[in-house]
């Protein structure tokens, strides 16, 4: 069930250059919230009229927030930006499959890249075993001592080497090599590739969340697809209904 | 207050309400059941139908505009077969009318699909000859008045429901086009399709489309809309289905001030998951405040 | 850091940079001439001019609309003899060049006025044929490719100076018309003028505009014009002044890597009295940041 | 000179249904404001592009602020009301020519409609000799009290009775057949072709000013055009640079 709401701004800041986090509250989306899910927010300025996907990064069942990190990256991000606290924003949500948390024991890997990072962390909440952390940022990384709350393993790669492994994750798990059962990752899609190859490799199942651009973000337009694994032949498949989040098999990389 | 009466007649099927999602902007349904009670409608107009499933054009596949966007979907659907399986099984279950678009890279094609459809309990066709996001079929049947009539002459010959032609803005003369489609036999025309547009990432140097052009809707196009309904209705006599940026009630008033009997809502779906719904609302919202009983007492009615 | 190089060749004649004012939206500079440095714009456009005076249009001749509006000016101006005595002198004491649009209700009006004009102290002239708020001349002559292939040679047996041939979107194929002046002698293209459009008042169910029908400019325009631009560009060889929503440095880059050597900037005038004058700074600022040394190098250098 | 300039704003307020009141900061407009004279203001809301011409109602040339009195009738002017103290405002003017204040003394009428009303009130501050002002309203009658501060008769028509005459101010000044040497209006229209006349009948000069859609409001896009006299043939003025105040002989009614 989606749902259509104006929610309350508790919170919306600059957390990191150019990276905000804004807390708002609806208990619908709250209650349906689940990782990997995303919601799409409206521009309401009469010039950008098409939806913002973001993320959810958290959940707070028991406050009935929904906290999102956004990076700006241009002109409709820079509007939500400038939101207050007690205003409203228009949101759509929860939005798409989210990701599949193993009821099971076993060793998790979960990957984040980037603008990619925040999906994950009410993803580790959820996830039962044990979880590994890779997280990659140009520089300024975020959220790290909120990983480490949760999983007992975070590292960190950082391009400048400001924090971390000086280079890019992926180099860093190849360091590393680490064991595990399933793969979960989410970031910037050279990087989606890199991993689903890698997991490929070591055999393990990979869950990759995609990012498209979008308009409807319910399913109905097919602006958002990518190419995947067909019966027989390939098909394309809506980002934000039959994913974000698809299997590294079905993604066929261009 | 009294309910004004909405009712209105396309081809001779009565339409509750002359309120429809535009093709392609609604899948079929589905989706947008959740926001708004499709019984509500007057007709849910499903997206583009051909004989076999096309796989439309590669992602990116849309662009935002100032007031508007660019899309270039590419009529990717599953084909007749499947839609006719799974998707008028699940429309006929609402109390509204089923409008079927339906796409053909040759006039052959088109055929075929109105022939299929002909057997189906389906309301009415609406032969898509616009669309600029295809090579072969599309634009290129709708741009030429000769194709026009021909390709609209061929499928009524098949079609068993009353047959729309969906007009492409993207030519000098739109009542010529018009023209053309009513000799062909077209019981209704719905216009405008997309124009055709293109957007420049400037920083990355190449079209924010995959495929380079695409087609232009939103509240940026309206005022050219409302111009080819007007010049359309001062022509033909068929009834009008208009579109092209319509996101409220007001915007649907303008479109049949203008001779349209019928509205479509497209992008504004993206906008607002009830648009249909808030459209059908503010419609009787105007048509109250004015005394107004019936709907068809607006139509064409704009002084000039 | 260096200033880049931002000097364009229109038919022969060097701009200092690619930017002006779109015709129609700029009178003849002397207003704007308050808000921005005349002499640090490429070229001024002036109004359309004709042979006698025109008195336009009854008003309203202006509807907003959606990221957009609709005029209906109609071409109201002087003559060209009142012209030639109080606009040419003060926009001469300017270091601009100086781009004269010429409007004619017939081919001998236009040829009337290239011949009077070809005696000035002009560096451009501009052919407007594209004008959709005029019932005789105007758009008529600019969406028939015959007739714009041929209203071109004549003026251009008259001209001295070089011409620009500004062509209308309101085509089926805005390529075969470009084509069709480039045949005629043009030396250069400029487009897009305005799209057709309608709006109406739904309180008094009539059109905003007195006129009816105007033409539409401003960004909601943009992707249609950018659009055309482009495929002017892959099948021309003179120069295009590409128009049509710019409101910023980075939608002029925008037509520059679709094709257009120079650009014009119309309806954001309104909006920001300035605008000319920022888009050449914004200009300049990309080019920089991309430290590109030569605005040449980016122009049609969009890959698909 | 005209100046565009961000001003802040000092107060926008709802005075009367419907009616606001904003008074915004600008040393070089209220240096060179005048009666008659108008403002250009921008929505700035993505979706309305063209400015919102709005006269002046008041200058304090002290405290180098400007008074605008505005009703709320569409999308733009609605824009505008959200503006908040503190927020600016993009404002293009001093424009258009203003009224002629009379150097000499001598009887003044000045005749206001509705909307029409505040721009007199700048101008009754500038009038010397004596004044008598007839103002017209629909209902809810604003301003008359201030008025009463710089003129001694102020005569007051409502057309639902609520205060004044009940009418309409032609008919009350038809009634009062004031005697004058010239005539100030401003108003709806129709209201000003009817002062026009009867200000011909009276053998009064009469100054009108108009109103008229508009895009630049400086003088170049030719937009903004009403039916004047000329020399020999009629001809279309611009409202924006040529007026909005016209002589009444000038003006050209259809
Ligand atoms: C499922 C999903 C989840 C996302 N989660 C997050 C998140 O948690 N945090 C975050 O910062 N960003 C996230 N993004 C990316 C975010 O949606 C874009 O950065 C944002 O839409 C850019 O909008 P803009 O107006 O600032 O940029 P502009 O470039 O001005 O936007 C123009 C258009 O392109 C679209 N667009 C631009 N970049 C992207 C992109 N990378 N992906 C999809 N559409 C894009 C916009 O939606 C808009 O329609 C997510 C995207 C998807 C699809
Ligand atoms: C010289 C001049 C002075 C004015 N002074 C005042 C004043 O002091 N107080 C006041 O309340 N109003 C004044 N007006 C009218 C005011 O400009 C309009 O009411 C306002 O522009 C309406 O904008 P909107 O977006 O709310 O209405 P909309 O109807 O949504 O506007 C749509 C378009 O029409 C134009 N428009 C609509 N109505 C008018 C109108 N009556 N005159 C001119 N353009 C219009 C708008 O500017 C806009 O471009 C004046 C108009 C002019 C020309
Ligand atoms: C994403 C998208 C997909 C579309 N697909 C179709 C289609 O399959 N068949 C069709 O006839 N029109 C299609 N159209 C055109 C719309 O039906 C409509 O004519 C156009 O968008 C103008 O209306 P709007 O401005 O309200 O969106 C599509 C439009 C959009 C935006
Ligand atoms: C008020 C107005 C008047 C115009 N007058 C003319 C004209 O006289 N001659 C002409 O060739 N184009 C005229 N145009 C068209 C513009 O020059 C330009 O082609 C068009 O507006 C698109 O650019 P824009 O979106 O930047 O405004 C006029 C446009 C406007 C808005
Ligand atoms: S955004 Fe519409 S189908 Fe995905
Ligand atoms: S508004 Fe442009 S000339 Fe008056």
């Amino acid at each position: 069930m989606m749902n259509m709401v104006k929610a309350k701004i508790m919170k919306n800041e600059e957390i990191s250059p150019q990276i905000y986090e804004m807390i708002f509250l609806s208990k619908e989306i709250g209650e349906q919230g689940f990782p990997g899910k995303f919601v799409n927010l409206y521009c309401e300025d009469g010039r950008h009229l098409l939806p913002r996907p973001i993320s959810i990064c958290e959940i707070d069942k028991n406050n009935h927030t929904i906290r999102l990190i956004y990076a700006i990256v241009g002109e409709g991000t820079k509007q939500i930006s400038h939101l207050r606290v007690g205003d409203k924003v228009k949101v759509l949500g929860p939005l798409g499959n989210g990701f599949t948390v193993e009821k099971g024991n076993g060793k998790n890997i979960v990957i984040g890249g980037g603008i990619g990072v925040p999906p994950l962390l009410e993803l580790v909440k959820h996830l039962k075993g044990s979880t590994t952390v890779y997280l990659g940022f140009r520089c300024n990384p975020i959220l790290i001592e909120e990983f480490k709350k949760y999983v007992d393993y975070v590292y960190v790669a950082t391009e400048d080497g400001s924090y971390g492994h000086k280079g890019n994750v992926l180099e860093l798990i190849k360091q590393h090599n680490p064991i595990g059962d399933r793969v979960y990752s989410c970031g910037p899609k050279p990087m989606l590739k890199a991993i689903g190859e890698w997991a490929k490799e070591q055999d393990l199942p990979a869950e990759l969340s995609l990012e498209e651009r979008m308009a409807c973000g319910i399913g109905a337009c097919l602006v958002c697809t990518c190419k995947t694994q067909g019966k027989e032949d390939w098909e394309y498949k809506r980002v934000c209904k039959d994913g974000p989040v698809f299997s590294r098999d079905e993604v066929i990389w261009e | 207050m009294m309910k004004p009466n909405m009712k209105v007649n396309i081809g001779g099927v009565e339409l509750k309400n002359p309120v429809m999602p535009a093709s392609g902007t609604f899948g079929s349904g589905r989706e947008y059941g959740e926001f708004v009670d499709l019984n509500k409608l007057g007709a849910v107009v499903v997206k583009g139908i051909s004989s076999t499933p096309w796989k439309g054009n590669p992602t990116p596949r849309v662009a935002e505009t100032y007031g508007g966007m660019l899309n270039s979907v590419g009529l990717q659907n599953p084909g007749m077969e499947e839609f006719i399986e799974k998707d008028i099984p699940f429309l006929r279950s609402y109390d509204t009318k089923i409008i079927v678009n339906i796409s053909g890279k040759t006039v052959e094609e088109y055929c075929a699909v109105a022939e299929r459809l002909s057997s189906e309990d389906i309301d009415i066709l609406e032969l898509n000859i616009s669309c600029p996001n295809v090579k072969e079929g599309g634009v290129t049947f709708g741009t030429d008045r000769r194709m026009v009539e021909h390709v609209t002459k061929e499928v009524k010959r098949y079609a068993k429901q009353p047959l729309i032609v969906k007009l492409s803005p993207n030519v000098t003369d739109i009542v010529e086009i018009a023209k053309a489609a009513v000799a062909g036999g077209a019981d209704s025309l719905s216009l405008i399709n997309t124009l055709i547009g293109m957007a420049i990432d400037i920083h990355k140097r190449k079209p924010v489309l995959a495929n380079g052009i695409g087609g232009l809707s939103g509240p940026a196009v309206k005022p050219v809309a409302v111009r080819m309904v007007y010049q359309v209705a001062q022509a033909v006599e068929v009834p009008i289905i208009g579109m092209g940026g319509i996101t409220t009630g007001e915007d649907a008033i303008e479109f049949i001030l203008a001779g349209a009997t019928a509205v479509a809502v497209g992008t504004a779906n993206f906008m607002n998951p009830r648009a249909t719904l808030d459209v059908v609302e503010e419609i009787e919202g105007y048509l109250q405040q004015y005394n107004i009983k019936n709907i068809k007492e607006i139509v064409k009615k704009v002084c000039i």
